[in-house]
């Protein structure tokens, strides 16, 4: 094997790597939620891992990636490890911010993985911001905002177009559209649903859209736009078409959509997809991905027993961190 | 008399309001096909139908707006805003309009509108979803804000509120849906501005709104076992504000507690707890006592976030103390 | 003269009246200001008038209008009467509202002009509410939404557009692009600044501009505008392009603006193109005209007289209006 | 010392704030050729450019939106909002975001931001534009909020806020913007959470903050006439807030006011009263009494306006019915 080969090799075995971690993440968690070692609400990202998973990969280091309370997926994809994201949402002093924030609120900011939001499209103001510094001080990075088709519905996503297009910050929008608000069809609920990328026309901003399901398709569109991107050619905003395969979150048994739609999209499983391709194109063998999902079963037993295992945080960390020096 | 919970209570209100006038709809985020996060509207889509049944975009500020608008010429909205925290994205909406049309008016515009909001903590959402801002509302002229704490007062008060020719912020709390009570099948109304004594007591009242409520009922059944009985004031409104039963109880029993869930500091306890001193003075045997949340925002682990809100133990504590008994 | 020639000139004659009623109400308002007679803040419509007078000229009586705090030229041509106007504006008891408004706050529910908003873009979702009850309770009635370019750049815009777009209501957006926000440059503060109405594409909405200083081009647009919106086509935006003669309020000296911008627009004033025109095209005499100049310098003569006698509300009304029965 | 108003004050503020830190930058609804609404900026867009004073569009959240997400990496915002009441636009970003990502992020996360507001009626604007939600803004665990009313505590305070390493809601009253006073060229600071006896007495003690402090001096100066000797404590921050100057003035007096501008109903002034009864009950001679704006949206015409806040006559009657003197 060329080294060539095997450098595209390990990149494709790594993407397929986070892939599958998300996902095993994410049904680890339920199970766990189940048990009542995580509590509130937990939203899971499974189906649309291609998405996080391929515009994440594309990044450097330094760049930011914002997300919303879906956001295992974006965390996992930025780097951000799983002993600590199972920790916090078993709410232990390990944890990403010390059992403080829960599923809805990761942060890791040495990985740049800047904050899980919860309240919808409340994180695209604070992307704008981190983008006017990226422009003004920082100068190498740029930001990604990932979002939902019904955070776009709000009045921040809006300014936050406006703004960031006049400026021209370095700024990516990637909406997940996995057709669904909570239980709202997009259709309903959207006037622009069936084209959304056309809305950056409307603040001249550059736009495409993508199959979310289809990890190459993703990685080549994330390649184009965040290449304008850090050219300083201003914000671009990228659909991808993505479904959720289970419920809103994991109190919704998603009663709402037609079987037929679902089982469409599971067809389209991007795991799946990634698998089927690599194996027929000859890039890796079925043992390398067996080893794959070998190595994720660890990681995931060893993420539980760090998080089972790690302590609750103290009573007097209550008063920690409200300002600076507070509590202490 | 039949019993049933909150979430239930609610649903035969909207329910009614929906079966006896017809401009009435309920307008919401999910509130669809969905079937309302907190569930209090399953069942309506499918029997109403998509013209009484709005389920509305991701937008706070043009759903109040909207309903707003609608209730100036005659339709009898009811906004669902899915929980409290999201109203402060329909602020302006509720604060700068409908508070303020009627007045700026003089008079001209009237604007008889329900927004129900889910209040509250409690079940480890994290910050940004434990929050209780019924207070700030109820320092704003021009709203009514209610705040019923048991399936019986939920359904008379909304009844009261559908009467009321304002915008009135209803206010439920999230971990109150379950709670069972009874409810008559004959029609009765709850007045808007009369609190409601929950139990009677003759030590000490404490006064409260909404779960709170049942955090005092749980104290008053420990205190008793060691001989100090509670009085417990629903207020059930906290705008308007129905200081005379506050006072009443408090001249009988000469000391008080101002219970509320929200942050402690500016917190609108302090608004009933002055209006006490203020009123009652020379009827206080003891300084008034408030037990808030604590100053932080709310936690998500199960640890802390049982620090952050008052609970039985809290209240028990504070009562002995202020009693020193 | 023909009876449709005579029905003809009496409307135009009426359009003129409307614009120099406005443009002499205002003037009157701000010597009245200087005299401490009228307080707070006074933005004047002078140089907009063709858009106001324009559009709501081709509204039926049942039809609502709502407006901003530029919004004295908006009442007027929706027929609120002067004389309660200029009461307002002195804070007097026969004010619209009684005094408690000001010249921001101008309501005449009677006359369906729905309120002048002082909060920016505060009206416009409210506009959506009045456009929803009229579609379903009302059935014959439309809605009219003046807002300003600046407007456009507020969260609830974006609500109120995707709102009322996949709900087809009848509501008709009047953007009054007079360039400025108060001082800011619509160049650096709106993405699509050059091509507004285009804006409109991005909730599938249709749209159009037009020369807002031109009374005859104003109405052609507004009929195709309205009679769209009242077919039950849903909403509709139309860009007004025009210019404000004034600063944005009385105490602003409005130096921002180039002169030579100024100058441009001063030479379209919406007035003087209008009375031109008809004299050029032979529609009426300049007796015509002149009897309308002096009729409406009586007409202001009797607002300020009316304003000055009338009583100042007594202290109880204070409490009154707050909610349903107070203060009584 | 020299003299100088606090408009001017407040410029000086801003220039420093530019001067001293190259990535601290200023952004705002029309600060740009247009100088500003209450001309604080004036001059400024001129001598710095467009990239340190950033003209902003209409749009309220995403200005302060902007502000958090520089200010996380390293930049030093100050936000103006135009005024207070537009602050309603942006309370999902200053109450759910600025206020709570230190601590959702158990401190990995920063906000050293500032955001200035005009706060405040008396300008006949109308209920829209003449109110005062600092007390919200100091309900909300991890703002601080500060209202400085004089030019030498304006100074003093925006150099302490730029200190801080929290998001900061700096409340400036458009009344107060002419007002001369003197202002050290020296360098001071005025600490955050430190309340400033802004005249010192012995009957009773008044306790107020930003506009309000001067119809409290209005009020002792005439009571001083017929003998009565007022204390006047200037909270200057309300969180934190500074309730020891407090009681130690209440210890003295024996009496306490609680003067603020907003609607009396559910203003911070309930908690300044409650904390009074709590901290110092027993120096009290007499119940703490409020005196607040009335529970009504502002009027346009001046003859209710005047009715609508506090003014000297009003405080006047209130010391001397408390007193009985
Ligand atoms: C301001 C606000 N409104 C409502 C909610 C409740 N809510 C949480 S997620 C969600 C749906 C968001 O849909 P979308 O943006 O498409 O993201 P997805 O969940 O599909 O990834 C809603 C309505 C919220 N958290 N915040
Ligand atoms: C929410 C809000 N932000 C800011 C202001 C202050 N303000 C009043 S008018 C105005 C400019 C609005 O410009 P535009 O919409 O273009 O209307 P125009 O005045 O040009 O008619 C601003 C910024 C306000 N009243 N409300
Ligand atoms: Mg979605
Ligand atoms: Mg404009």
């Amino acid at each position: 094997m060329t080294i060539e080969r095997q450098i595209v090799k390990d990149q494709l075995l790594r993407y397929y790597h986070q892939m599958v971690l998300i996902r095993e993440f994410e049904g680890e968690s339920y199970r766990q939620y189940m048990q009542k070692n995580i509590r509130g609400f937990l939203h899971a990202y499974s189906g649309q891992e291609a998405v996080g998973v391929g515009i994440i990969g594309e990044l450097e280091n330094q760049d930011y990636v914002v997300s919303h309370y879906r956001d295992h997926g974006h965390a996992i994809a930025k780097g951000v490890n799983v002993n600590s994201v199972m920790a916090e949402l078993f709410g232990k002093s390990t944890g990403t911010s010390r059992g403080k924030g829960g599923s809805m609120h990761l942060f890791d900011v040495g990985k740049r993985f800047m904050g899980g939001y919860a309240i919808v499209a409340g994180q695209i103001p604070i992307a704008v911001g981190l983008s006017l510094a990226a422009k003004e001080i920082d100068k190498e990075a740029i930001v990604v905002c990932f979002l939902g088709d019904g955070a776009m519905q709000e009045g921040e996503f809006h300014e936050s177009m406006n703004l960031s297009s006049i400026w021209k910050l370095p700024l990516l929008f990637v909406i997940e559209n996995n057709l669904y608000g909570m239980g709202a069809d997009v259709a309903q609920t959207l006037a622009i649903h069936d084209e959304i990328y056309k809305f950056a026309n409307g603040y001249k901003m550059a736009s495409d859209k993508v199959d979310g399901m289809d990890l190459f398709e993703v990685r080549a569109a994330a390649q184009k736009a965040i290449g304008l991107v850090r050219s300083g050619e201003g914000p671009y905003l990228l659909e991808a078409q993505t479904y959720r395969f289970r419920g809103h979150s994991i109190s919704d048994p998603a009663n709402y959509r037609p079987e037929i739609e679902v089982s469409y999209w599971m067809s389209r499983d991007p795991i799946e997809m990634l698998k089927t391709r690599l194996i027929k194109e000859d890039m890796v063998s079925q043992e390398d991905l067996d080893a794959i999902h070998k190595l994720v079963e660890s990681e995931i037993v060893e993420a539980v027993n760090f998080a089972e295992k790690s302590p609750f945080p103290s009573a007097d960390e209550l008063y920690q961190n409200v300002v600076s020096g507070s509590g202490e | 008399m039949p019993e049933m919970n909150y979430r239930e209570a609610m649903n035969r209100a909207l329910r009614e309001a929906l079966d006896e006038n017809e401009t009435a709809y309920i307008m919401g985020e999910d509130i669809g096909p969905y079937g309302g996060t907190y569930a209090v509207t399953r069942g309506l889509y499918d029997e109403y139908g998509p013209s009484r049944i709005k389920d509305a975009p991701l937008s706070e500020s043009v759903i109040v707006g909207a309903g707003i608008g609608s209730a100036i010429v005659g339709m009898k909205p009811i906004i669902e805003i899915m929980t409290i925290n999201f109203s402060l994205l329909a602020m302006d909406q509720i604060v700068n309009h409908a508070a303020k049309l009627r007045y700026m008016s003089a008079g001209q515009i009237e604007i008889p509108l329900i927004i129900r909001m889910v209040t509250g903590g409690g079940a480890q959402l994290g910050a940004t979803h434990s929050q209780n801002f019924e207070g700030w509302f109820a320092s704003v002229p021009g709203l009514t804000v209610v705040a019923p704490a048991t399936p019986y007062d939920a359904l008379g008060l909304f009844r009261a509120s559908r009467d009321t020719r304002d915008p009135v912020i209803f206010v439920e709390h999230a971990l109150l849906y379950s709670l069972r009570g009874d409810v008559p099948e004959e029609h009765y109304m709850v007045p808007i501005g009369r609190a409601d004594v929950k139990k009677s007591g003759k030590d000490v009242t404490i006064v409260s709104h909404s779960r709170m409520v049942h955090v005092a009922m749980g104290a008053a059944q420990e205190l008793e076992q060691i001989g100090i009985s509670v009085e417990i004031v629903d207020l059930r409104s906290l705008r308007p504000l129905d200081m005379d039963t506050v006072i009443k109880s408090v001249e009988k029993t000469h000391n008080a507690i101002v219970l509320e869930e929200t942050w402690k500091t500016g917190g609108f306890g302090g608004e009933i707890a002055s209006q006490i001193v203020e009123l009652g003075f020379n009827f206080l045997d003891s300084p008034v006592m408030r037990i808030g949340g604590e100053d932080v925002p709310a936690p998500y682990t199960h640890v802390l976030e049982g620090l952050a809100f008052p609970d039985i133990g809290r209240v028990v504590k504070g009562v002995r103390s202020l009693l020193d008994r």
